[in-house]
């Protein structure tokens, strides 16, 4: 398929174009918030020396662009520095901690996909019925709060008052379970222990819908009009001219070209749980990147920060040139055209 | 004006926007009218009356150093209110332009907008925004400042789609053929039939704005006490939970009806402005 | 599986983020723990008394300014290496080189050098008579495990194995280092070859977890799911916590909660204008906000600048309290008028209990006519803001204690005009009266001498008030009760060291 | 002898991606003054494109347009803009739906600065009068106007300019027959008394019977032929053409048989 | 006596809007015999669609309609139907045809998949062989070069002349008694149109299919039907054999229409009002043309 395949370079292209602007922005961002990282990542009793050989290491007295220019190479051997935190390498420490924030949301994800996709397309095929007020109350009331309201409100319920979910961490202390993926739900299947599975499941359940609602509400609502729309097409009167069952008309006939202007914004909605998991990790004491991501920057770790925000916008990118391979997957007219939009 | 009114009356959920928001809208003017302890809003620290679950004169009850939560929660009101049309006043202009400019020019223009654009878009906003409040003193001010960086790549990406649908429009056409100049054609013509988008989702951000305003604060990043802030109320209570619920529910449910009335809203004027997606 | 009886026993405690496993940059109440368990130092205080204790060492002389110690020959590293007097010096070495977290105790020491295997000669440069008290911040480690695992870096000494520090330990402890994460979790497990041995009602396991939310730990305690909280609990939650039946631990280990005052920065460099805020703080508020029950209080009022019980204190009745009379007579004298006031009062954002007491200042204040504004610093920013007195706000909050126990530790860093600029000292003050009582509170040898030192010291302090001194402070730790720790709830047995009442091998598992 | 417009070797080429689209290929013909000439063609031939050029919209790949002898910058002077005017096909879309009918029409003025400010608004009534619309018409929305009123909206504004060449692309196949007839009516009637000069661009053969002097045919871009209207509709020379006119649904006698006799012609060619 | 395969009687349409009740449709009749092709010709908005939604009884799902009026389908009252037997004619007994081809074709799917829905709906068993076989088929007869290829391919890969050919295949495959044609093909070339019009006559011919043509091109209208209704306002306003209509047009509104069609033979444009109170002079019916059971004049 070239035409997939020149859609894929063309989306790589500018993406990197982009991550570069991403780069010199937080780059730039970085260095000028107030306060000397070398002498806050010493501490008070470091000596002027010992700040200043901190500075010379981090090349904090060169002009800005010289300083950039260290980064690239830096960079182009895979090195983002050490953290000035944790006096560690920044890729280690966003080895150790993406994965547990990537895990929450992938199933955040899974949850705003067969939870919110199913609700956008009984209200459209319900429209103006009461199903579809439901639905809207429910979608509009997810969108309604920040997720670490819901987290907080689910976290009352389902865990103080009604000890049903457990109140935090990923898995109960019980078990040891061999990092292989970092994806404890991963790991523990590798591991072939599916008691440690369920465990991991049930901690993961609250704070994963936490994190889901508003991409819940926003999912169906986009699906929702998206449908509607569609319903408006010319091809569903001729399905129901036709007599296709309403059921599958709803199904397949409106859903599928419904989605592919739900999945642009599905996959900027992913993209914006990346930062809400900071605030719903705080509220479960979920062991992720957003501890770390909000320490570094209080502390103005630079290199903690640069790879951070770095590391989350590849990702995000990552995560829309996958949604426009599944549009282009689902659209033939993108699979099929010549040209590439 | 009479299909704006049917409109309104016959969805009840529209209605009730129209109510949520009248009632956010008149507790923020009025709060010294209507809040039992006005000066609530301020450094007032009342230790005989800390900590109280709502009972008389308290309807939400008291915070940790004993002001009265429901005086707070209208004066937070009042500042989400004005955090949130500063914001969209500066952030709107700006995404908007750079919006009609890329999408009606094209070529290299449009290319370099868009691409910055798409840097600010691939910063998770509250990453962005955090990375702001670092750089920038915690201040009310800075808050919107930061708030304003995150927002505006978003009406810049609304407008461009819709000048580009625009401007294959035959009016365009017919501007450029009279011999108008790009200012007008971008200004005069594109950009009103542009504006019931943007004013409805300019309504839907209202809450949203509230919404990151809030987990700005949640974060510890933005307004700072005593001014009350509905996020940072959210936060600190949370510490109490489950014992001290009011402290933090109250203010949560306050953030839940401010913007689901906003919600309503930009729903009902999506319907009544006839714009579509 | 194991039978109840056998079964391992786990304690589980938390503390603020982040813990720092290096030696040579512990600094914080979370790094104590770890290190007072995971390494050993040479001497330890005594429980149930003051003074110190051999521990690594099995005696010492004092010679001059210099200090011999001889080393107790059994003791071997986790490693299997023996413990030599070269690895005392390297651990001195080390933490002079780094820089970093307690290594300005030992400003005073020039050099520690290996007489023989066994005997370890520190050479001072004055007289100073809190070395010995300084010495249970000098944790001995595995020199010879350390430079096999050098990381990169400049020099001979390369990293000074800081790389590898920093996720394992090179030492002799009780407990041994299972898995250790600075943001999440460190794991520790019981030392079978501890040169004391570790009692068998000792835990087996001990988790300390970082950061938790106050909620979370409220539930995971009322839900049997953990052991014990870190002291930065709310009191409303202590008081919950207690409610529910959960045990209050508690450890004063000479240290206050002070409101500082940048001393270089108008309006506050006036004596008198300090004075009027000292005057106007309402002291039995400020206490009654941390008080848990009614006689258990995360403080106790102050009576001076210096906590009950340690040189030079003032007797435990003479409290502190408010004079808003006082306060206005000061305001009086002062050269600024109030409107010129606009202070700014600032708090640690990890802190939040600092938020009532800024706004407790905010009200207190207004009633003299003075305006304020409160802002929120993280700690961080913080510790780096106060190193130019220009940027140090007018008011900041700090608890303070003394880190060795002994009271050149608390005072010396706060008000000596040599150590100004830390986040311990952002009055920056200067006067000679207070620098020489600090300075002779560290030469004096007897204790007589020194309680007059530091007394002179304390009525110094109180009048040129560099400080608000808000109230003497004491830890409260709500726990399970599936352990006792009679150094936490026992002052017969409780140490005069903060965090040293977590030494885990003296706590005892008791079953659900 | 000039002429009024004329387009010499004429192509464009549009690059899609890596492919490229002769929308016009190598066209030659000159329109001259007060004539109707149409253009006619199937969908994509180029019909649009061909006008596209000629208001200056873009510039052709290849070849010159020249008006009175003039060969036209790519960057139109305002005086060529003004004497050359465009009524689109869809009248839905070539208003301005958010701006009344008066201010669409006031903007030729105001960027041309025809006659003085306080009396354009006269003059804007007046248009409106001139196609058949009454003045208080000025403060209508187009959404409130019916196509056809639209289509005399977009053409009062064509007329605003007071320009000399119109063209129109396809401007009453969005109408039903009755409105269609009268605003033909309404072009024929304005041609004379203003002398103007149209090129009317359709697909719709028995409309450019009835109206054009001249007729082009188009095909993928090409020029086929062009003769007086008489001559294509008597005896067109290509089969295209007679293709073209072959498939025209009719209503009369009369009709069937001179698209019988063309049939023929086209089988007796063939 | 023939079979009539579809019979309207006092039809009326109104949407409730937010102005009010908006009448659409004021009482229309119309029958179609079996084999028979009927025209129903009028200008925008005069209703045509709308009769069509509501014979195959998509408007009757719409909650702002109001419809009231008798629909009889090969003898049955559609009204007395159960909602499912109703439901079971569409694509069976009756299928549709649209202005569009190319947007009345889903995007997503391949028009093989799609004709496997069209003949599922006669014969849910059939299986995916099966069906391509019969779709192979059904596109020869249209003309279609290639069915293989065409079954393979998205409707936007096929010229719109294609996709108005797979359209009426389609409309054709389960052999329906009655096809609703609404303006078939408008949004094609000339040329292109006249051809496909010509296919479908042929194949609804060789059927015996009753067609119910709808357009507003009275060219169209006169190459096509047998019998014609002019519709005006939601009014049927004249009723006639094709032949007859075109050689005596007796209505003022009919009479307008055609004299308002360009002549290709020349003859200029003549001077014609858009509307006028004539055009809502009462109904004419031709000799011959009435309804069934209706007093013929
Ligand atoms: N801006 C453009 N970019 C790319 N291709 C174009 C552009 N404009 C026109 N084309 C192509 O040029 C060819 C001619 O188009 P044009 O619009 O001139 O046809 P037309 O004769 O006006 O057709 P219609 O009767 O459908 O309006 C078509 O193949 C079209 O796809
Ligand atoms: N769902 C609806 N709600 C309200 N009014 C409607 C609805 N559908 C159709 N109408 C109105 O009914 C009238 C008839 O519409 P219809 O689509 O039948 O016209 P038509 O004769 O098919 O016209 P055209 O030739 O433009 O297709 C129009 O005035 C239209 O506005
Ligand atoms: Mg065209
Ligand atoms: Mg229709």
């Amino acid at each position: 398929m070239p035409p997939v395949i020149r859609l894929l370079a063309k989306r790589l292209g500018t993406s990197l174009i982009v991550l570069v602007g991403v780069s010199m922005l937080i780059f730039t961002i970085a260095r000028v918030i107030p306060g000397d990282p070398a002498r806050i990542a010493l501490g008070p009793s470091a000596s002027p020396e010992q700040v200043q050989a901190l500075r010379d290491r981090l090349h904090l007295d060169e002009s800005l662009p010289v300083q950039y220019g260290y980064f690239l190479r830096d960079l182009s051997r895979g090195d983002l520095g050490v953290s000035l935190y944790t006096n560690r390498p920044v890729t280690t420490d966003i080895a150790q901690f993406l994965p547990a924030t990537l895990e929450l949301i992938v199933v955040a994800g899974l949850m705003m996909i067969l939870i919110g996709l199913p609700l956008g397309v009984i209200a459209a095929r319900y429209r103006g019925s009461w199903a579809d007020h439901a639905v809207r109350v429910f979608t509009l009331l997810g969108v309604s709060a920040p997720s670490f309201v819901w987290a907080v409100i689910l976290m009352l319920i389902f865990a103080f008052y009604l000890p049903l979910f457990p109140i935090a961490g990923r898995i109960a202390d019980s078990y040891a379970i061999p990092s292989v993926t970092g994806f404890l739900m991963v790991d523990t299947l590798l591991a072939g222990n599916l008691r440690a599975f369920a465990n991991a499941a049930w901690h993961i359940v609250l704070p994963a819908f936490a994190l889901a609602l508003s991409g819940i509400g926003q999912a169906a609502r986009l699906t929702r009009s998206n449908m509607v729309e569609t319903y408006d097409r010319p091809f569903i009167e001729m399905a129901q001219s036709y007599g296709f069952p309403e059921r599958r008309i709803a199904n397949r006939y409106a859903f599928r070209p419904s989605l592919i202007p739900s999945l642009t914004i599905i996959g900027l909605d992913f993209a914006a749980m990346l930062g809400n998991a900071f605030l719903v990790e705080a509220v479960f004491a979920w062991p992720g990147l957003s501890r770390y991501g909000v320490a570094v920057i209080l502390r103005k770790d630079l290199n903690a920060i640069v790879g951070t925000v770095l590391i989350i916008s590849a990702m995000f990118l990552i995560v829309n040139i996958v949604v426009d391979l599944l549009i282009a997957f689902i659209n033939p007219r993108i699979r099929y055209s010549q040209r590439a939009s | 004006m009479r299909r704006s009114l049917f409109i309104l009356l016959r969805n009840p959920l529209s209605l009730t926007g129209v109510i949520l928001i009248t009632l956010v809208v008149v507790s923020a003017v009025f709060a010294d009218f209507i809040a039992p302890f006005p000066e609530h809003a301020g450094a007032v620290v009342d230790f005989a009356n800390f900590n109280k679950a709502p009972e008389w004169p308290y309807l939400f009850g008291t915070d940790l150093v004993g002001r009265d939560l429901f005086s707070r929660i209208l004066y937070a009101y009042r500042i989400s209110l004005v955090l949130g049309i500063v914001v969209l006043a500066i952030a709107v202009p700006i995404g908007v332009t750079i919006g009609l400019v890329a999408g009606y020019l094209g070529g290299w223009t449009e290319y370099v907008l868009m691409r910055i654009t798409d840097v600010f878009l691939s910063i998770p906003p509250l990453v962005l925004a955090m990375s702001m409040m670092g750089l920038l003193e915690p201040t009310l001010t800075n808050g919107m400042l930061a708030v304003t960086a995150m927002w505006w790549p978003w009406y810049t990406r609304l407008v461009y789609n819709l000048t580009r649908a625009e401007k294959e429009e035959g009016y365009v056409l017919a501007a450029e053929v009279i011999g108008a100049s790009k200012p007008h054609i971008i200004f005069r013509e594109i950009l009103p039939n542009c504006v019931p988008s943007i004013v409805t989702k300019m309504t839907l951000d209202l809450g949203f704005v509230i919404l990151i305003a809030s987990s700005l604060s949640f974060l510890g990043l933005g307004v700072q006490p005593p001014t009350p802030d509905l996020g940072s109320m959210v936060a600190d209570g949370a510490k109490y939970l489950p014992d001290s619920w009011w402290l933090t529910v109250f203010p949560g449910l306050a953030i839940l009806v401010a913007v689901f009335g906003f919600n309503l809203l930009g729903d009902a004027l999506r319907d009544i402005l006839g714009v579509d997606q | 599986a194991l039978a109840p009886a056998f079964a391992e026993t786990v304690l589980r405690l938390d503390e603020v983020a982040v813990g720092e496993l290096d030696p040579g940059k512990a600094s914080d109440y979370a790094d104590s723990i770890l290190m007072f368990n995971i390494y050993d130092t040479l001497v330890i205080p005594v429980q149930g008394g003051p003074g110190y204790a051999p521990h690594l060492a099995e005696s010492w002389e004092a010679d001059g300014s210099d200090f011999v110690f001889k080393l107790r020959s059994d003791v071997k590293f986790h490693s299997g290496n023996p413990l030599t007097a070269e690895d005392v010096v390297f651990s001195f070495d080390r933490m002079k080189a780094l820089g970093q977290g307690l290594s300005y105790l030992f400003k005073n020491v020039d050099a520690a050098e290996a007489v023989d295997g066994q005997t370890v000669r520190f050479k001072l440069s004055q007289p100073y008579s809190p070395f010995i008290a300084s010495l249970v911040r000098l944790p001995i480690v595995d020199k010879k495990l350390v430079m096999e695992n050098l990381g990169e870096g400049e020099g001979e000494m390369k990293d000074w194995g800081q790389a590898f520090l920093s996720g394992n330990a090179a030492s002799t402890g009780a407990y041994k280092v299972v898995s250790h994460n600075p943001q999440e979790e460190t794991v520790m497990a019981k030392n079978p070859d501890y040169f004391l041995g570790v009692p068998d009602a000792a835990p087996d396991t001990v988790r300390l977890r970082y950061g938790l939310e106050a909620a979370t730990v409220r539930t995971l305690i009322a839900q049997g799911e953990h052991d014990i909280s870190s002291q930065w609990l709310p009191p409303e939650v202590l008081k919950s916590l207690a409610a529910d039946g959960a045990q209050i631990l508690k450890e004063s280990g000479g240290g206050a909660f002070y409101i500082k005052m940048n001393t270089t920065k108008p309006p506050l460099d006036d004596v008198n204008c300090r004075m009027a805020l000292s005057k106007a703080y309402d002291y039995a508020a400020g206490v009654k906000m941390v008080a848990v029950t009614d006689d258990v209080a995360q403080g106790s009022a102050s009576t001076g600048a210096i906590p009950v019980g340690m040189f030079g204190s003032n007797p435990a009745s003479e409290t502190l309290s408010r004079d808003l009379e006082a306060a206005k007579q000061y305001l009086a004298d002062c050269k600024y008028a109030p409107e010129d006031f606009n202070l700014e009062i600032s708090w640690i954002g990890e802190v939040p209990l600092e938020e009532r007491y800024a706004l407790l200042m905010q009200a207190n204040f207004a009633e003299l006519g003075i305006k304020s504004e409160i802002k929120k610093l993280p700690w961080a920013l913080f510790t780096e803001q106060v190193t130019k007195p220009e940027n140090t706000p007018n008011i900041s909050q700090v608890f303070v204690n003394a880190v060795t126990g002994d009271p050149d530790t608390l005072l010396y860093a706060m008000y000596h005009s040599t150590a100004a600029g830390t986040w311990q000292s952002p009055e920056y003050l200067d006067d000679e009266a207070v620098d020489a009582a600090l300075d002779k509170g560290r030469t004096e040898t007897s204790d007589e001498g020194r309680e007059a030192a530091y007394s002179a010291l304390n009525d110094r302090l109180m009048e040129i008030a560099p400080s608000i001194y808000a109230y003497d402070r004491q830890s409260l730790f709500a726990a399970s009760n599936r352990f006792k720790a009679p150094a936490l709830s026992d002052p017969d047995k409780a140490f005069g060291l903060d965090g040293f009442g977590f030494t885990f091998r003296l706590m005892e598992m008791t079953g659900e | 002898m000039t002429h009024l417009l004329s387009l010499r070797n004429v192509s464009k080429v549009f690059s899609l991606g890596t492919r490229e689209v002769r929308a016009v290929d190598d066209v030659s013909l000159d329109v001259e003054e007060g004539e109707c000439l149409a253009i006619v063609g199937e969908s994509g031939s180029g019909k649009s494109t061909i006008a596209n050029m000629i208001l200056g919209i873009y510039p052709p790949s290849m070849g010159s347009i020249s008006w009175r002898g003039d060969i036209l910058p790519e960057r139109r002077e305002l005086r060529h803009r003004r004497a050359i005017q465009l009524v689109q096909q869809n009248p839905l879309s070539s208003l301005n739906p958010r701006r009344s009918v008066g201010a669409s029409l006031r903007l030729a003025l105001d960027v041309h600065g025809i006659g003085d400010r306080p009396h354009r608004r006269d003059r804007v009534g007046r248009l409106l009068e001139e196609v058949g619309l009454p003045a208080d018409f000025i403060s209508r929305s187009p959404a409130a106007l019916s196509g056809g009123q639209r289509q005399r909206v977009a053409i009062a504004r064509a007329l605003a300019c007071e320009s000399d060449l119109v063209v129109l692309d396809e401007p009453t196949s969005a109408l039903d027959v009755l409105v269609q007839a009268r605003v033909l009516k309404l072009l024929a009637e304005l041609r004379q008394k203003r002398n103007l000069t149209y090129v009317f661009i359709t697909h719709d053969l028995s409309v450019v019977r009835n109206i054009a002097d001249r007729v082009a045919v188009f095909e993928k871009g090409r020029l086929l032929e062009l003769s007086p209207t008489e001559i294509i509709f008597a005896d067109p020379q290509h089969p295209y053409t007679r293709r073209l006119i072959g498939a025209v649904p009719v209503v009369t006698g009369e009709e069937v048989a001179l698209r019988d006799r063309l049939m023929e012609n086209e089988n007796a060619g063939a | 006596m023939t079979a009539t395969t579809l019979r309207i009687a006092d039809l009326r349409l109104g949407f409730r809007t937010w102005a009010g009740m908006a009448e659409v449709l004021h009482g229309i009749s119309l029958h179609i015999d079996k084999g028979e092709r009927v025209a129903l010709v009028g200008e925008s908005g005069s209703g045509k669609s709308v009769t069509a939604r509501i014979i195959l009884g998509l408007l009757q799902q719409l909650r702002s309609a109001r419809i009231s009026g008798t629909l009889e389908f090969e003898g049955t009252d559609l009204d007395r139907l159960p909602d499912a037997e109703r439901h079971r004619l569409r694509g069976t007994k009756m299928s549709m045809i649209f202005q569009d081809p190319t947007s009345s074709l889903n995007p997503v799917y391949r028009i093989g998949t799609q004709f496997h829905e069209v003949l599922k709906r006669a014969e849910p068993g059939i299986t995916e062989a099966e069906s391509r076989a019969k779709a192979v088929a059904r596109l020869a007869d249209v003309a279609i070069p290639d069915p293989e290829r065409a079954l393979e391919s998205y409707s936007f890969q096929l010229s719109g002349g294609m996709n108005q050919r797979v359209m009426i295949a389609m409309a054709l495959a389960n052999e329906p008694s009655l096809l609703i044609a609404d303006e078939p093909g408008t949004a094609l070339d000339v040329t292109v149109q006249a051809q496909t019009l010509k296919l479908m006559r042929d194949l609804v011919e060789e059927h015996h299919t009753s067609v119910l043509f709808i357009s507003h091109n009275l060219g169209v209208v006169r190459e096509f039907a047998d019998r014609v209704y002019v519709i005006y306002k939601g009014r049927i306003v004249e009723q006639a054999t094709a032949e007859g209509l075109f050689a005596d047009p007796r209505h003022p509104y009919t009479r307008a229409l055609l004299s308002a069609v360009p002549r290709i033979t020349g003859g200029g444009i003549p001077e014609i009002e858009d509307v006028s109170e004539d055009y809502f002079q009462p109904l004419v019916v031709h000799e011959g043309c009435g309804e069934p059971g209706e007093a013929r004049p």
